[in-house]
């Protein structure tokens, strides 16, 4: 299992690779990225502000439920925090587990996790200057209950 | 003394990311109470609650916990991360 | 939308960073990696046998209807045929959607097609020489009544 | 003319891949019919077409689809992908 906050961006290949060549005992790895993508009021960056002391243990708690809940052989988390342009991505997870089920069940949980309880907070940057924080859904909310 | 972090605009409305206190506050609602009769920029960044949330020692908790034996306090907006 | 059907080995990684690096409108990838893995009895190899005429147009069409019915920007199925051995990446599939749900769903979707309608049939050859067809699963054929 | 494929353990059961055969079968279930009265490799092959899947011309389809007009008939047992 590996925890990983960090302001420099990360080769996702490269990490996908490397996750999925290390397992020994699981069929399935899946990965989520995500990715800062433009917007109708045209992006400039996105700016992302974390609680360090906060963020590396909350991360780490949510893969450790994750990886009994699930059954996972290991997890991979990395989020990225400062600033970031329309196409950089912003951080990965990667579950590896026997059945596919759990892998994809554990790396949802974890992206539900990330979404709205770790210490991340990120604000947009326009081109036209305007820099909006963003606002935290509902949906996303909601979607913790699922679990 | 206790340590008081803001983050995001809770920081940008108070207008620092941290300061060190003494409160004889019980709970943490009654810190949110002595800091909102302070100055309006408090009062501005806890006029609502609801929208906001807290952790305590860096675990997520919630306005009516206890803040004894606490040294670290954090205030900020629903968390946005992924 | 890409679709392989191949001998020979592919680079996960590679093929992963490829595929996020160039989606413009999405904030969101997921892939899912299957992995020939040991089993009790000791594996030797894993064969993959499938029928060539139908195999591409089955995929293609798994890869179509998700693209619409999860309103994908891309996606991406890669699965081998022929001799693998333990550690040996199967198949990859990748989609790349605006927000995550739709990205997992979709990448579910085309797992649950893939393990029960797409014409390829594995069978384990043990390090004891015996060769086994693997025998479908009634929870593979089940987990396509959710769609 | 119709060509008939087979599969996995059914193409090792019937002992080849592919033959192209005569027949004035009707539908899928009428074929299987015909090839299992021939041999007993082919009875034991279709013994339990519960057990088998078909497919029209590339397509996947059921026992009781006509023939008329399909020119590739594939047996086989449930795909197992992914």
């Amino acid at each position: 299992m590996r925890i990983r906050v960090q302001e420099e961006a990360f080769d996702f290949g490269a990490e996908a690779q490397e996750f999925a060549a290390r397992q020994s005992q699981s069929g399935a790895v899946v990965t989520f990225t995500g990715i800062v993508r433009d917007t109708d009021a045209g992006l400039q960056a996105m700016e992302i502000e974390h609680y360090p002391g906060m963020t590396q243990a909350q991360l780490t708690s949510f893969a450790k439920e994750a990886m009994q809940r699930f059954s996972l052989e290991d997890a991979l988390v990395i989020h990225r925090h400062g600033r970031l342009v329309p196409g950089d991505m912003i951080m990965m997870v990667a579950t590896a587990a026997r059945h596919r089920k759990d892998a994809f069940e554990a790396a949802e949980y974890l992206m539900d996790y990330l979404k709205s309880r770790a210490p991340f907070w990120k604000r947009e940057i326009t081109t036209d200057g305007s820099a909006d924080w963003v606002a935290s859904k509902q949906e996303d909310e909601t979607a913790l209950s699922r679990w | 003394m206790i340590d008081i972090l803001y983050f995001a605009w809770v920081r940008e409305r108070i207008g620092l990311p941290k300061e060190r206190i003494e409160t004889s506050a019980v709970t943490v609602a009654d810190l949110v109470e002595e800091l909102r009769s302070r100055e309006e920029r408090y009062a501005l960044a806890f006029a609502d609650t609801s929208a906001l949330r807290v952790a305590l020692d860096q675990e997520l908790s919630e306005f009516n916990a206890p803040l004894a034996g606490v040294r670290e306090v954090a205030f900020f907006p629903p968390m946005t991360g992924g």
